[in-house]
């Protein structure tokens, strides 16, 4: 009997022993009181101390676009911080430059507030709000690209959104993962997305599990990639599921520029992989504005359409097709690859680099 | 306050998993006890042999402690058997990559070894692990061990030495100290044993 | 054996690193930057002197009285854990910039083998107290020399392109074995 | 596809990607003490192989079945008193079954406890996944982890003495000390995953053509 009672009080005794101590410590050592936190110099927020920023923002509805789940490995939650710098970490050391951290930037999820501090951060990101909603629908549109139809119940006056931008989506615990929104039509209540499955991907595995009556949660919208409101004439190269974003930058141009010329440079690998090509046709024929340029990587023999694709990569069509480089603007979104060979041919034709925007994934 | 209820559910669970882990370990613990007081009765078996007495397994253990004596010092065991002066030591001591476990009998009268055992080693194989052997093991049957043993490479002639493993003279070394340790703590316990 | 010699031989002839192979995926993991690097050793060194010293007491005054030595394992890595957790939380409040050099790594430290075992052989060399105190102390710093060294010859891999299929683990772990062989020319040193 | 298929295709791809895809050694360069310590015999690799599996399956089920219970301030305590319960438990069962091998493994026996890949299937895996799904993981991790180990002891044994399991092969071998320690064993790894590398980029190449659609 000793051999089971004396181990068990041993044990006991140094686990609670140790509980006690952590416990004791966290309450009389770890506590920072309350902090002021300052953002922009306009909003002030009073937040316990001892939580991290990017928890204390998130409280105070200020979300800051992150894909590591506060892991400190993405570096989007970057903000500056221009009183009560604290030291950098060697994480965020790795993720901003040296020049930047003397600026005081530091990644939010990494800096823990132990004193009253001062942050800027983007305008349009204090814009940014949560979002719920429900699926409405869920499509293939290819063999490995669904597109999602989301209904926005809260908050009630929906979203307002730059064409191009994009939303990120809660797809775990503590892990969001980015959609650029696809919308055709510009609705308050109601947003599309296209995700393409990658195998073993978290955000696309669990987006294409969802079936219609789903809940989502999401914020936004974010990013610098959207469409400018200068009188340039639109090109926009897309490879791939980079199609999504092009589609609110094209509609909208055609409804609200009635001199804006649009180019669509759109590449994929088969005839499989393309999708919306029958919708581009149609609103090609519509719109004297508007041109199509699809291209195959690889033309097969017994595709089922009439139409007369260009073979190769997308540069080829751009090769071919664009005038008056000078005068345009670009909006590229696709793999590396693509976009690198894209844009030197985009420059290569004139168009000035300051003009050219992309979004790499 | 919630923080505070959040605190003592986490001790209840921590001190929960405690108990039930150190329950656990404390089972497997007396079964390994067990097994282990099994190996030391065989180990306790075999000396007796080895000191010339037959077994009666009902009487053994009383027989046993009642007519060998136990010193410990250290890892080291050593039963003497005053009747007819023999000794078997039981030895641990590090070898090359890890602990040798050595039974040796020995006349302490006639400071003679009369047998030597390996009982575990995990020295290189075909080098050092050739001291398990019989042929190495054979020559410490009736060796004098009045000065120092000594295993060497090549041998001058003198008593108390014995041939040592071509290619493993760590092995070798290292066996050679454990035994001349075991012996000099044996001496001293031996000196005093054999006073009264 | 006198405590100096105890501190050599277990920072250098026998360096836990590069002849026992411990806390090897923070070595290969954390030696990219210099600064990382010190800031992990001085985290290993502080941590592995406070635990095993605590451990010592535990072992020699609870754990063998009462003839538990089974459960060494479980007591040590839970003393680990929670003195880690302890400290930082103290480091944290009391040095925040030593807190921003290591820590971050103060977490990582529990799972680094070296912390957990120079208390098992403290146990297995039958130390003194302050014997164990000298050879934890060596330990570490022989872990922190091992580390910083590794990273200072990673920053010159920056200039030198190694084996394409070795990688950047690969070419590291060569390094370790590089080491390893210039320590070994100090073996005699101690003898 | 229904749901169950799905689970158990994700837990079979989880299994196989731990063993070969992202192999704990050779991808993920963890749990590199151990493997390198213990491979000087084949008999020694082995028996850590199965005793690392072993507790990483068993203790990531147990945290992933208790893993809505864990507090989170004692978390990383609640692992490693999990952990090294297994632990204990193996290095008990080691000296009843295989007292010399046992003895061989000495302290890094004790070590499995901070062996990386532990911490990191828990941390990673468990935590987030239930136990069915969380055993398979960390069985593939074990096994990946098991392969390693024996690769480089069959090696190491081979090379120190002419033999393997303890057993001479190779009669007046010439015994080749340097693989036997610390160096040698970090430069036969880094040829290891030398190898590796290379089968895997010829293994990429043919997925990626098999891939490309008729």
């Amino acid at each position: 009997m000793t051999a089971f009672v004396i181990p068990l009080v041993v044990m006991n005794g140094i686990a609670v022993i140790i509980f006690a101590l952590i416990m004791l410590l966290k309450t009389f050592v770890a506590s920072y009181g309350s902090c002021q936190l300052v953002v922009n110099g306009s909003k002030t927020f009073t937040v316990q101390g001892g939580t991290y920023l990017n928890k204390a923002l998130f409280e105070n509805k200020v979300y800051l676009p992150s894909a590591c789940g506060g892991k400190g490995t993405c570096g989007f939650c970057k903000v500056q911080v221009t009183e009560g710098i604290p030291d950098p970490l060697p994480v965020e050391e790795i993720l901003i430059n040296y020049k930047d951290i003397r600026q005081g930037f530091r990644l939010s999820c990494q800096t823990k507030l132990r004193s009253d501090i001062s942050i800027e951060i983007p305008e349009e990101l204090l814009s940014i709000r949560e979002y719920r909603g429900v699926i409405r629908s869920s499509d293939y549109v290819t063999r490995d690209i669904k597109r999602i139809g989301i209904h926005i119940d809260e908050p009630k006056d929906g979203l307002d959104f730059k064409s191009g931008q994009y939303l990120m989506f809660k797809v775990g615990e503590g892990e969001t993962r980015g959609y650029s929104i696809a919308s055709t039509e510009r609705r308050q209540d109601e947003v599309q997305i296209e995700v393409k499955l990658i195998p073993n991907g978290l955000g696309s595995s669990y987006l294409h599990s969802l079936a219609e009556g789903d809940e989502l949660t999401f914020f936004g919208p974010y990013g610098q990639f959207y469409l400018r409101d200068t009188s340039h004439k639109v090109i926009c190269v897309a490879g791939g599921v980079g199609l999504a974003p092009m589609k609110p930058i094209i509609f909208e141009t055609l409804l609200k520029y009635p001199d804006r010329d649009v180019e669509l440079y759109y590449g994929v690998r088969t005839f499989e992989d393309l999708y919306d090509h029958d919708m581009f046709l149609r609103l090609q024929a519509n719109h004297p504005r508007f041109h199509y340029f699809p291209t195959l990587e690889k033309l097969e023999e017994t595709v089922a359409s009439t139409y007369a694709f260009t073979q190769g990569f997308v540069n080829k069509t751009l090769a071919a097709n664009l005038t008056d480089g000078d005068k345009s603007e670009a909006y590229l979104c696709g793999p590396p690859l693509m976009i690198n060979s894209s844009i030197k041919e985009l420059v290569e034709k004139g168009v000035p680099e300051i003009r050219i925007l992309y979004d790499k994934f | 306050m919630s923080e505070k209820k959040g605190s003592l559910s986490a001790l209840v669970f921590l001190v929960v998993l405690t108990s039930l882990c150190t329950v656990f370990l404390s089972f497997t613990n007396t079964m390994y006890q067990g097994v282990k007081a099994g190996r030391q009765r065989e180990l306790r078996m075999k000396i007796w042999e080895d000191f010339d007495n037959d077994i009666d397994l009902t009487a053994f253990d009383r027989e046993f402690s009642e007519a060998v004596s136990v010193k410990e010092n250290g890892k080291n065991i050593y039963y003497m058997y005053a009747p007819r002066h023999l000794a078997a030591l039981h030895m641990i001591g590090p070898g090359l990559w890890g602990d040798i476990e050595l039974l040796m009998l020995i006349d302490y009268e006639n400071k003679m070894i009369n047998k030597l055992y390996v009982l575990s080693q995990i020295e290189t194989p075909g080098l050092g692990a050739r001291i398990s052997e019989q042929p190495f093991l054979d020559q410490f049957s009736n060796l004098d061990y009045s000065k120092t043993v000594r295993i060497e490479k090549e041998r001058s002639g003198k008593p108390g030495e014995v041939d040592a493993i071509s290619g493993a003279t760590k092995t070798s070394k290292s066996l050679e100290a454990i035994i001349n340790a075991g012996l000099k703590t044996f001496a001293s316990f031996g000196g005093k044993e054999a006073k009264p | 054996m006198s405590l100096a010699l105890i501190v050599l031989a277990s920072a250098i002839t026998n360096n836990i690193a590069l002849t026992y192979f411990l806390g090897m995926c923070p070595f290969i993991a954390i030696s990219k930057s210099l600064r990382g690097a010190a800031g992990m050793g001085l985290a290993v060194t502080v941590v592995v002197v406070i635990t095993t010293t605590v451990n010592y007491f535990a072992y020699r005054f609870v754990l063998v009285p009462l003839r538990l030595e089974f459960l060494a394992f479980v007591v040590f890595i839970m003393s680990i854990a929670g003195i880690v957790q302890m400290l930082e939380i103290l480091v944290e409040r009391y040095f925040p910039s030593l807190y921003s050099i290591f820590g971050i790594f103060l977490p990582l430290i529990t799972v680094n083998c070296v912390i957990l075992a120079v208390s098992l052989f403290m146990v297995l060399r039958e130390y003194t107290f302050w014997g164990t105190v000298a050879y934890s102390f060596g330990s570490g710093l022989g872990w922190m020399i091992a580390i910083t060294a590794m990273a200072g010859l990673r920053k010159h891999l920056a200039f030198s392109s190694p084996v394409k299929n070795l990688g950047d683990a690969g070419i590291t772990i060569v390094l370790a074995g590089l080491m390893a062989l210039a320590f070994l020319g100090f073996q005699g040193m101690l003898a | 596809m229904s749901g169950n298929g799905i689970r158990a295709s994700k837990g079979f791809s989880t299994f196989v990607e731990n063993i070969w895809l992202s192999n704990p050694i050779f991808v993920m360069v963890l749990g590199v003490c151990s493997s390198l310590a213990v491979t000087t015999k084949l008999a020694n690799a082995l028996v850590m192989g199965i005793s690392v599996t072993f507790v990483l399956c068993i203790s990531s089920f147990i945290i992933s079945l208790v893993r809505k219970l864990i507090p989170e301030q004692v978390r990383l305590i609640v692992f490693m008193l999990i952990i090294s319960t297994f632990v204990i438990t193996v290095d008990l069962v080691l000296r009843i079954l295989v007292p010399e091998v046992s003895k061989g493994l000495g302290p890094y026996i004790g070590l499995i406890i901070t062996n990386c890949n532990l911490m990191g299937r828990a941390e990673a895996f468990a935590i987030k996944n239930p136990p069915g799904l969380s055993f398979l993981d960390s069985l593939g991790t074990g096994l990946g982890y098991t392969l390693v180990l024996l690769v480089l002891g069959f090696l190491r044994e081979l090379i120190t003495s002419g033999s393997l399991f303890g057993i001479v092969l190779l009669r007046n071998w010439t015994s080749w000390n340097l693989v036997s320690i610390a160096p040698g064993a970090f430069f036969l790894l880094a040829s290891i995953i030398i190898v590796f590398n290379m089968l895997k980029r010829k293994n990429k190449t043919a997925s990626v053509t098999a891939d490309k659609p008729r």
